[in-house]
């Protein structure tokens, strides 16, 4: 009980800085510098709509980068706090029942469509409000709903490996290029098209296809690697 | 090459090298340590007196030279080295981990040297903290209670050298050099209370290496629990670090005006001096025992110094070298009958004289120049003490230094007897007198104390020179040192001891003779059982040797003064603190959400803070 | 059971409905469009064919057609049936009702057809389907007018199963 | 004001309302599938909504963001529903 | 043509919109699970098509992917409401007292493993 | 291609990304990636350095082509660059030891761990190199995600619970961070540091205090300030010993540049000073007193770690020339010290699950190397001539001399000699009590100790010869305290 | 109608803010605290997004139909940093959700203060 109103009175005199100061910063009036530098040059020099994406690709893809890594990072980390040597004949751990049949054949059908959605997504990742990562969510969702759905159904790490070190070298490869090139990391060395088009922006396209697999790929795998550890044949500890 | 580079890479290569003999070599060990100290000693004495270095290094700049002050240090430092070294080869026979001992050892007179030759506060410190790890190094080397004993050393010597360390950025705060020569010029300008700050943090540094009161609680163990051959050295140069580091303090970094310094040093020295010896006569343990010696006699020599008389300072200087010479020639003598004997405890060993002869006699020998008897030279050296105390209206010092020197006495009667007189112990009866290398460095020893008390002019002369780098006028008459001596001379119009001396030293060497000799052809060699009990049957508790408790009364009478230790006073400290560390230790409570609390309430804080930090 | 051209009919299906999928979400016949599409809508179509579909284009057969719009129809009327029943019962809750969970079989075969019913069902007036094992169903019936399992089935699915049965079982 | 903006903010309100009903049972439960229940409902609510946004600001891209959360939505009421059945 | 589209959009956007709010009425009014389940999918899966109908109508332009959606909502919806009601009864959360009849019970009771 | 700073950061990531791959083809190339990486990255830190300093200039990286502001630039100075190739070389030594570490694990587990283990270093590398503020948040998350995993990383441990807290501090100190450069972002409407400096002297005073104290909270997280360091003893009592390493000689360093970098360059508000003085004494003291009371290596050594982090809070603090120097000192040493009795201390107590001091009883005769160097660590990390520790405390205790901050001076002496008590303590028990334990001992394998004696050596060198790296620590002062020539060389770059 | 504004998108942020803190320093279960944790970032994305927008502004995406309209379009920074933001938060959950069923599996329990092996 002490606890607790300790914890709300630190937590006012905190809120009332906080809005005291957020109050100060003007609401929806103006843009800041580098806003306004980007939402002029990104169609300009990247011939990329959504400056957003232009943003993080490009003008930020170093952070992007980063952000990748964090995933990358999460998965790798998720594995290896989740992981546990298998012991002599220790079967699959599986979920207790098996789910809806009705579920199942509705993931059937819409499993496909999801995937599309999210290639989709990533694919048009400068022209439209996805992404990348948006649109590699949406593909570990999928599997999310497979998972889901069929108590067998298996996700192979393997190729889950094979899908995120290419993505993840490819993204840096791209990077390197600039380097080779005698330019910079990360910058662009294709021709930018037209805006709107789908063939715009340069690498951003290619660079977002990249991270839309990688971040399938291991959503999938912590998806999957959660999942797998929460069944009850896991719970026992070795 | 400069001879100081060359000295110090003697010793701290040679140390090196010693370790990888005894690794590889084992057999050239011995002989290399000794030629070592030889070469060293050989550099040392040839050294030009104008050889000097300046460096920089780290953005510090250092300069090494010996004074005529260190100089005088560094005569006991390379001297007594040697012959410690050369008790050594024989003393450490068989014994494990020789490498490690000889690695240190030289470390130990290499970081002296270093100390003595550092004109800077840095090089000090520097080689300070280099001499403080390589004795504490030996000091855990063997022997039981290591922990307890390190750890007291090594807490003492840390509290010491940060005292120190502080002491000396704050002198460099204000003088903005860490130079000796910028420090002299510049030292008066601080302000008084700061130089007392400085002094006294200064006084704790060294205080704790001369083992002044309160600070001297480590060097009992320390003394008697490291190998007796590193003892010599420990007590008898290594202690006088500190020595050297107070004249330093006293003479050239605080202005003359704070008497207030010189009074405080003088009478702790002087506290130290009864209270050790007091310790000291109720030990039963003869290492024990001439471990509270050491403390009581760095008493006199600090007290000498602290008096800031020319004769004063003259005296402490004087018995700073004596006390290396007997010290060092006492811990060896208990060394050999620790080695030959097996132990030191004087309720045990007894009436070695047979066994051990040459041992006995240099052991005597230091006891007299110890016990301030005439004509040795521990007798010049009181005498001075006392004239310089009275002339400068010390009473109630001189008070206390005779109180404990009369002590002094008791104990120096003790170890005497408990060793090497009284029954022999069958036990004891394979003793055979110690090896020569033991030998030869404690008879080497023996004479130079014999000859302080005749010729004291061979070491008054190397100490006028360094009084007259404290600022002394030199007031010696410009003779030969072998004129300079109570033999041949007068030195100066006030003392008058010639003739005394001539016919006590007379007298003195003729009943040696009689008394040794005759003592020892008409002993009567009886057994422990050999005594008449008037019909009561001696059970095996009874104590029947009145070597324990041999000054009981004495105890009794001192009993309430010693009662409570200083030790147990901090031990109380530390438990006191230990107890509150763990109250800080809760904060840490295990609950990751209370430590996110922390982080709040912390940034509410701030925030709040803020308002008046920031203007908002 | 399946031979080859079977295979290749349900594969060419599932990339064509892809593709219109594709299709709809880009909305644009720019040949990059398009081309990405074939190729990825391809992929996909590759990888998930067999679970997709079990009728490939039989399903474009013109008599299906039209039935699916009579199911269509059928299914659109029973929505608004249904949801008018459910705003009178929203706006008031007083009405009696009478729940249980009711059972019958069904004579659909395929599964798809079988999910159809299902959907009907739950999405038609005080019907929500539980579960589905086998050929029965389980339905949570808001207002039960019957125990009898050949009435129930006919109060809820024969009107339904007998256009989709043309559909898919025929 | 055009009748246009009248009907869209009547509209939006109309929905709006709608999602206030769903998040008072949403908080109000009581038990975890009444919530999902609530959770079902206001992501359908969210998508009617955000596609009459998109109308509303006249951008066809806004679209795409309903279609997604469509399915992130459906995908995670079916998730917690396995959930409570025991099955994840 | 133009404005007859309009109104048959603004008609289907007012028809959804009034749908969908009594959906989340029946969320909030109706007395337990099953109840709410009832009265909240069809109502709010009723509602959402016909406001995307609507605004289909509106901006003809499109329809294209607002079919999509509509179709996809008309699927998805049953289907995670009978997800919910499946998830709740295994969750021990049975919809009625125990005179009503309850033919799942016996399901739920063999508990055969099928898949 | 040339060689730049990027490649301390892209280079390892695309190892990270390769190694999983790579461990399928061969089970050892997981392991030798990262230390051929990291050797690669001590080379071109030494072809950089050198090139930096003998042309004394600094290299503006731009990213993505895009000049600052606009695009994300790295800044390689003498500064950032010393910080740099301190953890690319102490990586590498790292690695070494970790080489043969746990022989007992898992390929695919060890394959996680490398790849955690590089990403900890290049997220700390990244900190340090980034001129962009959100992109350094960015590498401070990447740098905690590969924390959090590897203090979880042992099952048999209590990792997941101290990972637990790291992960709870950690995202209060995202948190604030986050919030602090939005706050940032909305005054000056620029992620870039340099130019964000440029701008800070138009800034609300009122404005500029919340985002500095959330700053100053956000990165005295990873700094380990008390009182914000719950996390850090739990963390380096079960993170794997090597781990422990970089902790010390890393991830803490790259929290305090952060710090640092934020009051120095971007705000440059002299009243936070002293609050940094005194929070880092009250770190360093409560740190230090519960080590003294500590049963435990591993929790000794954590706390003392985080002690000389309040040493080097404090030298910050002071603010002066002087004092900064002794702070960059200061965090080497510690770098170097911390790091060496990580590496040995874990030997030490390899085999043992509870650690306590007891299982080194008496361990110095069976491992004597290992205990030599724990022992000649111990010496130099209190500071005793002529190891490095000596210089680091000595030039602290000039600065603070310098400006008469007497009181600052005492404490930092007497928490010098609590120090020395419980190392002391620990040398004693290695050295003078009798083994009781029967937990069977973990003899180094040869690259491990090839590790240890790597740092021994330097701990050494720069004892006896300060002038080895003074130099540099200078040059590194003078850039960090030049406010200017940052801005001004980062704002002049123009590619595009 | 701009204060309305500034009330509803700074002000809902900053409460889900506090919200997610007081879970995080006050719950006792983990996962609770896990949640309180992500509705803290919740609460901080949103003060991302509100801090970019501008009145009647759109999305920063150039399509055919608001070719011309950048004036209109609501600073792109803060969106694409949320966009880091939301994937490192994401990132930091799922490993939060990891050592959360290992504490689970270890301890028996979710109560923080119970799992308190490492101490003082
Ligand atoms: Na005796
Ligand atoms: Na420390």
């Amino acid at each position: 009980m002490i606890k607790q109103f300790f914890v709300i009175l630190i937590l006012s005199i905190v809120g009332y800085f906080l809005v005291d100061a957020f109050f100060k910063v003007p609401f929806g009036e103006k843009r800041n510098n580098v806003g306004n530098y980007y939402i002029e040059k990104s169609p300009v020099d990247l011939k990329v709509s959504n400056a957003v994406t232009a943003i993080v690709v490009n003008y930020r893809g170093f952070d992007t980068l980063g952000e990748v890594t964090v995933l990358f990072l999460a998965a790798t980390g998720l594995g290896s706090i989740m992981y546990r040597r298998k012991q002599k004949g220790e079967k699959e751990a599986r979920a207790k029942n098996p789910s809806s049949r009705i579920i199942q054949i509705g993931s059937q059908i819409l499993f496909p469509m999801i995937i599309l959605l999210g290639g989709y997504v990533f694919i048009h990742g400068h022209l439209s409000p996805g992404g990348g990562f948006q649109g590699g969510a949406i593909i570990a969702t999928a599997s999310l709903l497979m998972l889901i759905s069929y108590r067998k159904f298996k996700i192979n790490h393997n190729t889950i490996t094979w899908i995120e070190s290419i993505a993840g070298v490819v993204f840096a490869s791209l990077g390197f290029v600039g380097l080779v090139l005698g330019r910079t990391f990360l910058e662009n060395f294709l021709p930018s098209g037209e805006l709107n088009d789908l063939l715009s922006g340069g690498i951003i396209g290619i660079i977002y296809i990249a991270v839309g697999f990688k971040v399938a790929s291991e959503l999938t795998g912590v998806i999957d690697t959660v999942l797998l550890n929460n069944r009850p044949e896991a719970q026992k500890e070795n | 090459m400069n001879s100081l580079i060359l000295l110090l890479i003697l010793v701290f290569g040679g140390a090196l090298l010693s370790y990888l003999l005894n690794k590889f070599l084992p057999i050239l060990r011995d002989g290399f340590v000794v030629l070592l100290m030889l070469l060293v000693n050989y550099v040392f004495f040839t050294m030009d007196s104008a050889t000097q270095i300046e460096f920089e290094i780290g953005g510090i700049h250092l300069q090494w030279a010996f004074s005529s002050a260190a100089f005088l240090f560094g005569i006991i430092v390379s001297i007594l080295g040697l012959l410690s070294i050369t008790y050594s080869t024989a003393y450490m026979q068989g014994k494990d981990r020789l490498g490690y001992f000889y690695m240190n050892f030289l470390f130990s007179i290499g970081s002296m040297l270093g100390i003595l030759m550092s004109r800077d506060l840095i090089s000090l410190f520097f080689f300070w903290e280099i001499m403080t790890w390589s004795s504490y190094l030996i000091v855990i080397y063997s022997g039981k209670d290591v922990d307890k004993r390190g750890l007291k050393y090594i807490v003492f010597s840390a509290i010491g050298a940060y005292s120190m360390l502080m002491a000396i950025v704050i002198i460099y705060g204000f003088t903005g050099s860490f130079l000796l020569t910028d420090i002299f010029d510049s030292i008066f300008a601080i302000k008084a209370s700061y130089q007392l700050a400085i002094a006294i943090l200064l006084m704790i540094g060294f205080g704790v290496k001369s083992a002044m009161m309160p600070l001297h609680v480590w060097a009992s163990g320390a003394y008697s629990g490291s190998p007796m051959s590193f003892t010599a050295l420990f007590s008898g140069a290594l202690s006088k670090m500190g020595v050297f580091g107070f004249s330093l303090v006293l003479f050239n970094l605080v202005s003359n005006q704070n008497w207030l310094i010189n009074e405080i040093i003088a009478w702790l020295a002087a506290i130290t001096a009864v209270l050790a010896t007091f310790y000291a006569v109720i030990q039963s343990d003869a290492k024990k025992l001439l471990a509270y010696s050491s403390i009581a006699q760095l008493g006199y020599i600090v007290i000498g110094l602290a008096s800031g008389t020319y004769l004063g300072v003259m005296a402490g200087l004087f018995l700073a070298v004596l006390h290396a010479v007997f010290k060092g020639t006492l811990f060896m003598a208990v060394g050999a009958v620790e080695k030959q004997a097996g132990t030191t405890d004087m309720t045990k060993v007894s009436g070695l004289i047979r066994k051990m002869p040459w041992t006995f006699t240099a052991s005597l020998i230091s006891i007299i120049a110890l016990a301030g008897i005439p004509p040795l030279g521990g007798f010049v050296g009181k005498w001075m003490l006392y004239e310089a105390l009275i002339t400068s209206d010390h009473y109630y010092l001189v008070i206390m230094v005779f109180l404990s020197s009369t002590a002094a006495f008791l104990y120096s009667y003790r170890i005497l007897f408990g060793l090497f007189l009284g029954q022999e112990e069958p036990e004891f009866a394979h003793v055979k007198e110690a090896p020569l290398p033991m030998l030869i460095p404690m008879l080497l020893l023996s004479g130079i104390s014999v000859l302080s008390g005749t010729f004291p002019g061979f070491i008054l002369e190397p100490i006028q020179n360094a009084m007259v780098s404290f600022g002394f006028d030199p007031r010696l008459p410009n003779i030969e040192w072998w004129q300079l001596s109570v033999l041949f001379n007068s030195w100066g119009d006030k003392v008058v001891l010639q003739n005394v001396m001539i016919s006590i030293t007379a007298v003195f060497l003729i009943a040696l003779t009689l008394i040794t000799w005759k003592g020892y052809k008409k002993q009567r060699y009886v057994t422990t059982k050999d005594i008449s009990s008037s019909g009561e049957i001696i059970q095996a508790e009874d104590n029947m040797t009145f070597q324990i408790d041999f000054y009981k009364p004495f105890e009794r009478a001192i009993w309430p003064l010693l009662k409570r230790k200083i030790d147990d006073y901090y031990t109380d400290f530390g438990n006191g603190l230990e107890a509150l560390f763990d109250l800080v230790k809760r904060i840490y409570n295990g609950n990751g959400q209370f430590y996110a609390i922390y982080v709040m309430a912390f940034l509410a804080l701030l925030l709040i803070a803020g308002t008046k930090y920031f203007g908002f | 059971m399946k031979n080859k051209a079977q295979k290749w009919g349900r594969f060419l299906y599932t990339w064509l409905i892809l593709m219109i999928v594709w299709y709809s979400y880009t909305v644009s016949l720019a040949s990059a469009e398009l081309i990405t599409g074939i190729i990825v809508t391809g992929l996909i179509a590759a990888l998930n064919f067999t679970s997709f579909t079990h009728y490939g284009f039989s399903l474009f057969h013109p008599r299906r057609i039209l039935y699916i719009l009579q199911f269509s129809f059928v299914f659109l009327v029973a929505l608004v049936k249904s949801n008018i029943q459910v705003a009178k019962i929203v706006i008031n809750p007083k009405l009696p009702v009478n729940p249980g969970i009711v059972k019958f079989k069904t004579t659909l075969k395929s599964d798809f057809a079988k999910m159809v019913l299902a959907n009907t069902i739950t999405l038609t007036p005080g019907t929500l389907t539980v579960d589905l094992i086998g050929d029965e169903f389980y339905i949570h019936w808001l207002n039960m007018t019957s125990h009898d399992e050949a009435a129930i089935y006919e109060d809820i699915a024969a009107d339904f199963e007998k256009v989709l049965i043309k559909i898919f079982d025929k | 004001m055009l009748f246009e903006d009248y009907f869209n903010l009547v509209i939006m309100a109309i929905i709006s309302l709608a999602f206030l009903l769903g998040m008072v049972r949403f908080f109000k439960g009581p038990t975890a599938s009444d919530r999902v229940v609530a959770l079902d409902t206001i992501s359908t609510l969210a998508i009617a909504a955000m596609v009459y946004m998109a109308h509303i600001f006249g951008r066809f891209i806004y679209i795409d963001v309903s279609l997604v959360y469509a399915v992130l939505g459906f995908i995670g009421v079916l998730a917690f529903a396995r959930y409570l059945e025991g099955g994840i | 043509m133009g404005i007859f589209l309009v109104y048959f959009g603004y008609f289907f956007v007012t028809i959804g919109a009034i749908f969908l709010f009594l959906g989340a009425l029946g969320i909030y009014r109706m007395p337990d699970l099953y109840t709410r389940l009832q009265a909240g999918t069809k109502a709010s899966t009723l509602g959402a098509m016909s406001l995307i109908l609507g605004v289909a109508f509106l901006e003809p332009d499109w329809w294209i992917k607002l079919i999509i959606m509509i179709l996809f909502i008309a699927f998805s919806n049953p289907l995670s409401s009978h997800a919910i009601a499946r998830g709740s009864y295994k969750h021990n959360l049975k919809p009625f007292s125990k005179e009503q009849i309850d033919a799942y019970e016996e399901v739920e009771e063999s508990k055969e493993e099928q898949e | 291609m040339v060689i730049s700073p990027v490649h301390y950061i892209a280079l390892p990531l695309m190892a990270a990304f390769l190694i999983p791959l790579f461990g399928k083809l061969n089970k050892d190339l997981a392991r030798i990636i990262p230390g051929l990486v990291l050797l690669y990255l001590s080379y071109i830190s030494v072809v950089l350095m050198n090139q930096i300093i003998s042309s004394n200039t600094i290299i503006v990286e731009i990213i993505a082509g895009w000049r600052p502001p606009w695009g994300i630039n790295l800044v390689f100075s003498p500064f950032t660059g010393f910080l740099a190739s301190m953890f690319s070389m102490l990586g590498f030594v790292i690695w070494m030891y970790t080489y043969n570490f746990k022989p007992e694990v898992d390929n695919a587990q060890k394959q996680k761990f490398y790849v955690l283990f590089m990403m900890l270093i290049t997220g700390a590398t990244g900190i340090v190199l980034t001129g962009d503020i959100f992109n350094l948040f960015v590498f401070l998350e990447i740098t905690a995600i590969s924390a959090y995993s590897l203090t979880a990383f042992y099952r048999e441990r209590d990792g997941a619970e101290a990972a637990f807290k790291y992960l709870l501090i950690g995202s209060f100190s995202s948190t604030l961070i986050l919030l602090a450069i939005l706050l940032l972002y909305t005054q000056v409407g620029t992620l870039n540091m340099a130019e964000i400096a440029l701008k800070m002297p138009a800034v609300d005073p009122y404005m500029k205090g919340v985002i500095l104290i959330l700053f100053f909270v956000g990165f005295g997280i990873e700094a380990e300030m008390f009182p914000l360091n719950g996390w850090s003893p739990d963390v380096y009592t079960q993170a794997p010993g090597p781990i422990g390493a970089i902790f010390a000689g890393m991830v803490v360093k790259a929290g305090i540049y952060g710090l640092i970098r934020v009051v120095f360059t971007l705000f440059d508000v002299k009243e936070i000073l002293p609050l940094l003085v005194i929070i880092g004494m009250i770190t360093m003291a409560v740190a230090e007193v519960i080590a003294l009371r500590q049963g435990k290596l591993k929790r000794m050594l954590a706390y003392s770690s985080i002690g000389q982090m309040g040493l080097v809070v404090v030298a910050f603090g002071i603010g002066t020339h002087e004092s900064v120097f002794a702070a960059i000192f200061l965090m080497f040493n510690h770098a170097i010290i911390k790091g060496m009795l990580f590496l040995s201390g874990t030997y030490l107590v390899y085999n043992s699950t509870e650690k306590t001091l007891d299982d080194v009883d008496g361990i110095g005769k069976y491992l004597p190397f290992t205990s030599f160097l724990f022992a000649l660590g111990s010496l130099a990390i209190v500071g005793m001539p002529p190891f490095a520790g000596f210089w680091s405390k000595l030039y602290l205790l000039m600065a603070a001399a310098d400006v008469r901050l007497m009181a600052v001076i005492a404490i930092i002496l007497v928490v010098s000699v609590i120090e020395i008590v419980y190392y002391f303590r620990v040398i004693h028990r290695i050295y003078f009590r009798e083994r009781t334990s029967t937990i069977e001992l973990k003899i180094p394998s040869f690259n491990a100790k090839s590790a240890m004696l790597i740092l021994a050596i330097i701990i050494v060198a720069v004892g006896v010869y300060p002038d080895l790296i003074s130099g540099l620590i200078e040059r590194a002062t003078t850039d960090l305290l030049d406010k200017q020539s940052y801005i001004q060389s980062v704002l002049s770059v123009g590619l595009k | 109608m701009n204060e309305f504004l500034t009330i509803s998108f700074y002000g809902t942020a900053i409460v889900l803010m506090l919200i997610g803190l007081y879970a995080a320093l006050a719950k006792k279960n983990l996962l609770k605290i896990v949640i309180g944790l992500s509705i803290i970032d919740s609460g901080l994305h949103l003060l991302f997004v509100a801090i970019g927008f501008i009145s009647n502004g759109t999305a920063p995406i150039f399509s055919p139909e608001v070719l011309e309209s950048a004036q209109q379009m609501v600073d792109p920074v803060p969106q694409a940093l949320v966009l880091t933001a939301i994937v490192i938060g994401f990132a930091t959950t799922a490993v939060a959700l990891a050592l959360v069923i290992r504490l689970y599996k270890h301890h028996n329990t979710a109560a923080i203060d119970e799992i308190k092996n490492l101490k003082w």
